[in-house]
């Protein structure tokens, strides 16, 4: 119909192990398909302020943004409902945005401010969203979570899943055997969703990795690979996989990607790769330039229409950056709140010194 | 009519779980095997393989999991065979388990326990007897609680399910077996013993003899040696960790001026380090006739051989002796 | 020859995953067939004694026998050399003796007396001898320490092996997968040898794995599946394994075994599966009965000879039984010696009351 | 002349591996990567890809064979890029590690070095801010040390290298680039810091401030705060933490008559409690005017944002105002 349009793919896409692959046309409204560019765009744009803010010591700590890998977040969200669930690891802001956190909550945790998504207490690594379960800092940990999510939801008779994420360098840790172990003997609604961008931290993958079809891992689990830098063959293969969890278990899903920065902000990122590597990736490969040119390509939209929309993701964001920058500091007594939850504390917590002991539930 | 603390923490979780759907088991041979050390025994029958899941020998995986199903809505009772296979889950329990709703800003909620023998059995060496209550206490985020019978077993750990963050609940495999006298409190549906709150397990007014998990035992055998020479000790079982009732101690010692801890683990660093340092800190502080003395576990990684064992092993006698010692008497 | 005899292996011996299976004829001297007899007998019987003795309460703690699975010890032994290393869980009493220790020095230790194989520190599940390292009682742990000391070989420059042994229940650890990996990335020579009994503790293994063959859960390493009742299995594939590991990495060797005991003494072993299962076991399957069967038929030996050695490993071990019992146990001073190095000391440990300090290099 | 806590590291590192080729470094990033902290800069290109060796995210896995390589005769030194992540390995160290030694007679020797930042940086929140000095320091067979300045950094890790049992080395990130001035004796070959031995880093007479690691610092400057208004304080530099210099405090006590420990960890189990546990157990109990008094991280996961980080980190002006407490000035 005239409010749809239908994409092909190409034969890379996707490919299988252990299971058939999607199918290769994805029909949809062009509603939908102008709105993945216009959130690939809001995640770049909130990965652009990010970056400026935290050269601008705005931010402090760690910081790693997903630009090249917004196709991810986007197409992933795309796919799934809200009663589904997603947890990622540090390189969370896409995914934060994308189940649904404004640009300025999120840009507000980014810089400690009282009114960030974790109130400013998690920082970069630590963000969530309605079943968004993080934002997790320690490599490999959040797949066993997911699995857990995925179990409780099973539990619950919920006919939802959860897509846990990973790198390629995270798809080493033992915890991940453990999780597609016990999630293959429980049948447990999860995608382990690897993403692939080719680097752990400065290491690359097939310096930390024997196998590096990562798709393939799960040995007994089936597997895709997709194409991670196209928004709809990632949004067209977990559509796929979510079925497949949802009626009959695990299933491996590699996205290959490609980070454009380094690992954090603290990393040049041109140490242990060519800037030709990047450049190449860029210029090839972007997820938004590649989308950008199937929506003209197909009539799905303008190069007009495309122009508002990117302008209006760079004010929007702006925006929430003038915003964000605003909001105070949390206040000195919330360093006291959420070690417990609320009403179920300890009588007391010292502080640094026993002069600044807090007390709970004093009338 | 008695209860051995094996059967006071199956009734608790029995109970629990009939009370709440939500709440459910998992653990290595928790199911078909009925618990390694029987603790489980009958849930499996009764509330099926949904709720009573044995898992593979993957303390890490498992251990994840069990905290991902809490932060969506379920209350897992998490067993480890023993608390020295959780150090290889110890990055799930802190990490995740304990810091994330703080660090989430309240979002994420972690109702979950972590339960299992911790520290010394007989014979089982250096890598199956490690005790892990200072560890676990040093952790903003969880609550850590040691019964020591089957009052404080069946009162504790429904405490342990019904509370909405982490509980870590150090057991102690020697005294499973162990019967003590069943309360008519402790048969309600609503009896628990709340966090936080020690237990005089024996008055007394020379001496405080401050210990939790199996060697109240000790201590009160202790108290029964002293008693028949004139001294008084009192007796107080800590039952938590964190929090520490410190003021239980505070008072106690204004009555008998006297502060002894008793605890199996490793001395340095201990749960005795720091009710001494609280001591040294706290009002009672004045009130003291004497330096708090800590009765340790030796500082050795814990021996085979019987005659070394003891040696590594604080008992009835040489609390006996050490308080003698704290109050000077020959 | 007339010394030397010839067995052959029938089809089902071995099964490959991504290498060629051993030779299926071996050919060896008769001396050796009839010692790989003896030295089952003589764990066996080593077994035997530990049973009663435990039975007699003069061993103490967790106690777990090898009865039924002694082909992998005496079959890997028959095909290494002292050079090469092997380590595995508390399993343990069978391989600390072909490894060198004596059934006084092992007995001794199970009874916890000064002259036990670790001056009775260690226990039944803690056990050393040269290029042995034990004896580990924590699940898993023991196989990345293998690859460690396949590492150090290599570091080393030895052309030597380190066989690092598992249970079926032991497979599911993360850390196991950790070890392939890094194993294959840096071609450790290192056998990653599964004792697949069919059970871990009270868990069949189809109950706590969702690939039950071990031998290909390497995934990107070879393996090679082994009738782990049959001595001579063992021998080939481990010799077989042992050449590929030296010159190319790591391989998985599944042994098919089967324990007739309990898990450990303190469990009948007989909730979890039936009692038809252990005796169908015993009579079709013992590693014992079976080789000499095969001794007879082969000629390599006689039924008398075979008497002779049966009785004198039952008078060895009693012999070494009765010795064991007669140590006493380690003097006191032991507590405070071997925390650190000898000379390297800290000043002085604490004892379970102050007073109770150990003071070392006091003169 | 100066030099940085880093190159500090770095040298002790490089000059061990030049004087024993049995001594190599594995960890995450530490070979092409030159080290997340760039400790490792310039090792991969000196000693080649046989003794700098980059591994996988697999801290269990690689500390596990670190621990293998070392029984085996070898002498790894293990590099954790933070001991945050240790937590994923902790089995390895204090099971495998540290125990062996022990259970197997004195069979298996464990020469390894196990090394990285510990305790907060800046800006990191929960899961990268923990310390875990009292953890490891409560294992019999681990030595534990904790250098402040560049002396400490060469000299306790040439030491570390050199001892033949497991060895931690809690560094702190944000103390890699401060330089220190090199003095002569630090150039030498052979130069160590002796383990267990503290160091008095400022001299005074009326409160010891004991301490270790990046807080040193903040003892020094609070000293000279302090000082301003006539108070002495002396500064004592732990540097070690398995064990402890006892004496040096009690010496020190016996001279100030007043005990404040400081550190940025978790209050409760932490090394102040030891501290003061021990010293109310000693002679210097006696000398005290005060009672002992720590100062320590608040007891709650690392917040993120700056001002809520300041308020649970002590700083140089904590421990001013908390010394002057102790000595009871207005
Ligand atoms: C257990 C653990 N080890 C190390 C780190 C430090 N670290 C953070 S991210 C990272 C690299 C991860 O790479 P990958 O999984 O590929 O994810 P990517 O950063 O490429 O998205 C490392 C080593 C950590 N956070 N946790
Ligand atoms: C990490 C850890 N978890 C649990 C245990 C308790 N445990 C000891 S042996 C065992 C079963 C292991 O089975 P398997 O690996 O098949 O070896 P088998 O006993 O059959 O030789 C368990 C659960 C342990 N020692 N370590
Ligand atoms: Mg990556
Ligand atoms: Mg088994």
């Amino acid at each position: 119909g005239e409010d749809t349009v239908t994409f092909e793919f190409c034969d890379r896409t996707f490919e299988g192990y252990n299971i058939e692959i999607p199918s290769r046309t994805l029909t949809m409204s062009k509603t939908e398909a102008v709105g993945l560019y216009r959130e690939m765009q809001m995640v770049r744009r909130l990965e652009m302020a990010a970056d400026s803010s935290y050269k601008h010591k705005l931010i402090r700590g760690f910081c790693h943004l997903c630009t090249g890998q917004e196709a991810v977040p986007v197409g992933i969200e795309g796919a799934i409902t809200k009663d589904d669930a997603v947890i990622t690891a540090y390189r969370c802001h896409g995914f934060t945005y994308m189940r649904g956190a404004t640009p300025v909550g999120i840009l507000a945790e980014l810089m400690g401010r009282k009114d960030g998504v974790s109130k400013g207490k998690g920082g970069s690594m630590h963000m969530y969203a309605p079943n968004f379960y993080g934002g997790n800092g320690i490599v490999g940990a959040q797949v066993p979570l997911g699995a857990g999510i995925a179990f409780a939801q099973k539990y619950k008779g919920e006919r939802t899943c959860t897509l846990a994420l990973y790198g390629d360098g995270a798809a080493n840790q033992g915890q991940v055997f453990e999780s597609y172990n016990m999630a293959k003997l429980w049948d447990l609604p999860v995608i382990f969703v690897c993403e692939n961008n080719k680097y752990g931290m400065g290491t690359a993958a097939g310096r930390a990795a024997a196998n590096t079809d990562y798709y393939t891992r799960g040995q007994y689990i089936p597997g895709i690979r997709v194409n991670g830098m196209d928004v709809l063959a990632v949004r067209q293969a977990v559509a796929y996989a979510r079925e497949y969890a949802v009626e009959s278990g695990p299933l491996v899903l590699e996205m290959k990607t490609y980070r454009y920065g380094g690992h954090s902000m603290s990393d040049p990122g041109t140490t242990y790769r060519t800037r030709e590597e990047i450049q190449h990736m860029r210029s090839t490969s972007d997820p938004i330039t590649g989308y950008k040119h199937r929506l003209l390509e197909t009539g799905a939209t303008t190069e007009e229409d495309l122009k508002v929309i990117d302008k209006q993701a760079k004010k929007e964001i702006d925006e929430a950056l003038a915003q964000a920058k605003a909001i105070p500091e949390p206040n000195g007594s919330e360093l006291w709140d959420d070690v417990y939850v609320k009403g179920s504390e300890v009588p007391y917590l010292r502080g640094r010194v026993p002069e600044e002991t807090h007390y709970y539930n004093v009338d | 009519d008695t209860i051995t603390v094996r059967e006071a923490l199956n009734q608790a979780i029995d109970e629990e779980m009939e009370r709440d759907e939500s709440v459910w088991l998992l653990g290595e041979e928790v199911a078909q095997y009925n618990g390694a050390y029987k603790v489980s025994k009958g849930l499996l029958d009764k509330y099926g393989p949904k709720r009573v899941v044995d898992t593979p020998i993957t303390e890490m995986g498992f251990a994840g999991i069990a905290v991902g199903a809490a932060f969506h809505g379920t209350k897992p009772i998490c067993e480890f065979m023993t608390f020295n296979f959780a150090m290889q889950a110890i990055d799930q329990i802190v990490n995740s388990g304990a810091k994330t709703h703080y660090m989430s800003g309240a979002f994420a909620k972690c109702p979950i326990v972590f339960r299992g023998p911790n520290g010394a059995a007989a014979g089982v060496a250096a890598q199956h007897s490690q005790d892990y209550a200072s560890w676990y206490g040093q952790i903003p985020g969880l609550k850590v609680v040691s019964p020591y019978d089957a009052e404080d077993a069946k009162g504790l750990m429904r405490a342990a399910i019904r509370d909405p963050n982490p509980v870590i609940v150090l057991e102690n495999e020697l005294m499973y077996g162990v019967s003590f006298p069943s309360t008519s409190d402790m048969t309600s549906r609503d009896f628990v013993v709340p966090f936080g709150k020690a237990k005089i397990a024996r008055e007394g007014t020379d001496i405080t003899i401050a210990t939790y998990s199996r060697p109240v035992g000790f201590a009160l055998e202790a108290a029964e040696l002293l008693a028949k020479e004139g001294i008084s000790a009192e007796v107080i079982n800590l039952r938590s960790i964190r929090p520490l009732d410190l003021p239980a101690l505070v008072k106690s010692i204004k009555k008998t001026n006297h502060l002894m801890t008793v605890e199996q683990g490793f001395p340095q660093f201990g749960v005795g380090s720091e009710i001494s340092a609280q001591i040294m800190e706290s009002e009672a502080f004045d009130y003291l006739d004497a330096p708090v003395c800590r009765v340790t576990g030796a500082d050795v990684p814990m021996p085979y051989a019987q005659n070394l064992e003891a040696l590594a092993l604080p008992d009835t006698e040489v609390i006996y002796r050490q308080a003698k010692r704290v109050l000077n008497i020959e």
